[in-house]
């Protein structure tokens, strides 16, 4: 997994560029948790677009860190997902905790 | 029942083998010339089923898994995923959206994205000896619709 | 000598899973981290293999075709193709370049391909019974070297 | 296979698109076959930069092609081959038998 990060006035974008199953989430994970504690930003944009895979693994790394943005008093958003991620978010029902918006839309 | 064509693959409980089955059903797959988004739901449900057995049915051993497509009546996908691994003793618990018992990094969804990427889900298990879980999903040909 | 990682494919004789047996090699053999050229030698070593079971091995009926491929020593890729076919009388022969009995469809240059392709061919055969044909190739860690 | 063909004062030009396995020579052969008996060239180019993969299969059709071009009088080249198929072609001898051209090199 690649990831990359953006961060302006209190706002850091994160991206995902690869496949996220259950054999790169635990270092994701890790890597995602330090970039949260280094900047501790008040909004966060998950941009998924590089994602060519997702499962429920990436379900459960969402879910996680939805409750640390919460911790932070900040909240987090899912952008650009591609078709196949979309429809793992929906089948998790993830809209209901966390907001998934397409490109552009968030700004 | 018409199985025009099959394939098993044996592989251990490695989790870099889940990347592996996903292409292999993939490329499988292919031949009932699918679109991108049928071709992505068949990876994603293959991707939860072998992860199951490599998270919770081999905890702490690396075991085998068998993955099992065939092609039905020239448009159905059959897919079988069996271990010999620790079981379950209450599959109709397991099924249900959020359970699980893989901690905070399992969301608990993996059965629900399965049953909803897929036409049928069958799961069969037994505590100690193992669990198969069978899939199938019907792929629509599109010389034959347009 | 350290197996790190199989798979074994079991599949039909039909020409169909030529290009599913390449894949299937290709998607396994990643793991190495192989270039793009050694990854085309191994779909190739490969595809000829499969290719002379669906061809030779079975010639008038759909027959059970065993890829299995290994990971030994972290570096050395190891395929095995095996079938139970009509097998040969003359393996030595059937190895030459430019040997076939397969008239003007085959160019007699299947093992000449899989021999340059890798580091060592076996071919194990026996007629009436079937045919395996066990190949290697090392796979240099570019990381490693650079 | 996808076969795309383009013919100017005798010479013609035979692009294949695909992987050339034994699944797809025999086809490919025949579709070949018409279209020599169709425009009778002197000269043939087998453009092969649309191959993603060839094996020997595709030797055996180019061995049959360069046979029935000397028939017909005429020659057989192969242009642009990608790096898998120049490996076979190479393993394989071809340029014993064939000509075998890089981008631009025949024109
Ligand atoms: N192959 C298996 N062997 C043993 N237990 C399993 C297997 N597959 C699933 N389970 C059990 O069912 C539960 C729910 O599975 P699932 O819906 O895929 O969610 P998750 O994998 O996120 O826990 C698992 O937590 C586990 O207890
Ligand atoms: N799996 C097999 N079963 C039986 N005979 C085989 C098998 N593989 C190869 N042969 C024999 O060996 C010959 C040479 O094989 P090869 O070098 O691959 O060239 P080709 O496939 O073009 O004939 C074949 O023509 C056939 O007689």
């Amino acid at each position: 997994m690649n990831i990359t990060s953006a961060y302006a006035s209190g706002r850091l974008t994160i991206g995902l560029i690869g496949e996220l199953d259950h054999h790169e989430a635990r270092e994701t994970l890790q890597s995602i948790t330090e970039l949260l504690d280094e900047y501790l930003p008040r909004e966060c944009a998950m941009d998924l677009s590089g994602l060519r895979f997702m499962d429920s693994s990436g379900i459960a790394l969402i879910v996680r860190l939805n409750r640390k943005m919460r911790e932070l008093g900040g909240r987090i958003w899912i952008e650009n997902p591609s078709v196949q991620t979309r429809r793992v978010l929906e089948a998790a029902g993830i809209e209901r905790l966390v907001q998934v918006a397409a490109i552009g839309g968030t700004t | 029942m018409n199985i025009k064509n099959y394939i098993t693959l044996d592989f251990p409980s490695n989790s870099a083998n889940e990347a592996f089955a996903r292409a292999a059903a993939s490329a499988f797959a292919s031949q009932l010339d699918p679109t991108l988004e049928e071709l992505g739901d068949i990876k994603t449900a293959v991707s939860e089923a072998v992860t199951n057995c490599i998270v919770h049915a081999y905890p702490r051993e690396i075991g085998r898994i068998r993955l099992r497509l065939r092609i039905l009546d020239e448009e159905t996908l059959d897919i079988t995923v069996r271990d010999w691994g620790v079981g379950m003793e209450n599959v109709k618990q397991a099924m249900e959206p959020l359970f699980t018992t893989g901690g905070e990094e399992r969301s608990g969804m993996g059965f629900t994205i399965m049953q909803s990427f897929t036409d049928t889900l069958h799961v069969r298990s037994e505590k100690g000896k193992g669990t198969t879980v069978s899939m199938r999903r019907r792929i629509f040909r599109r010389s034959r619709i347009g």
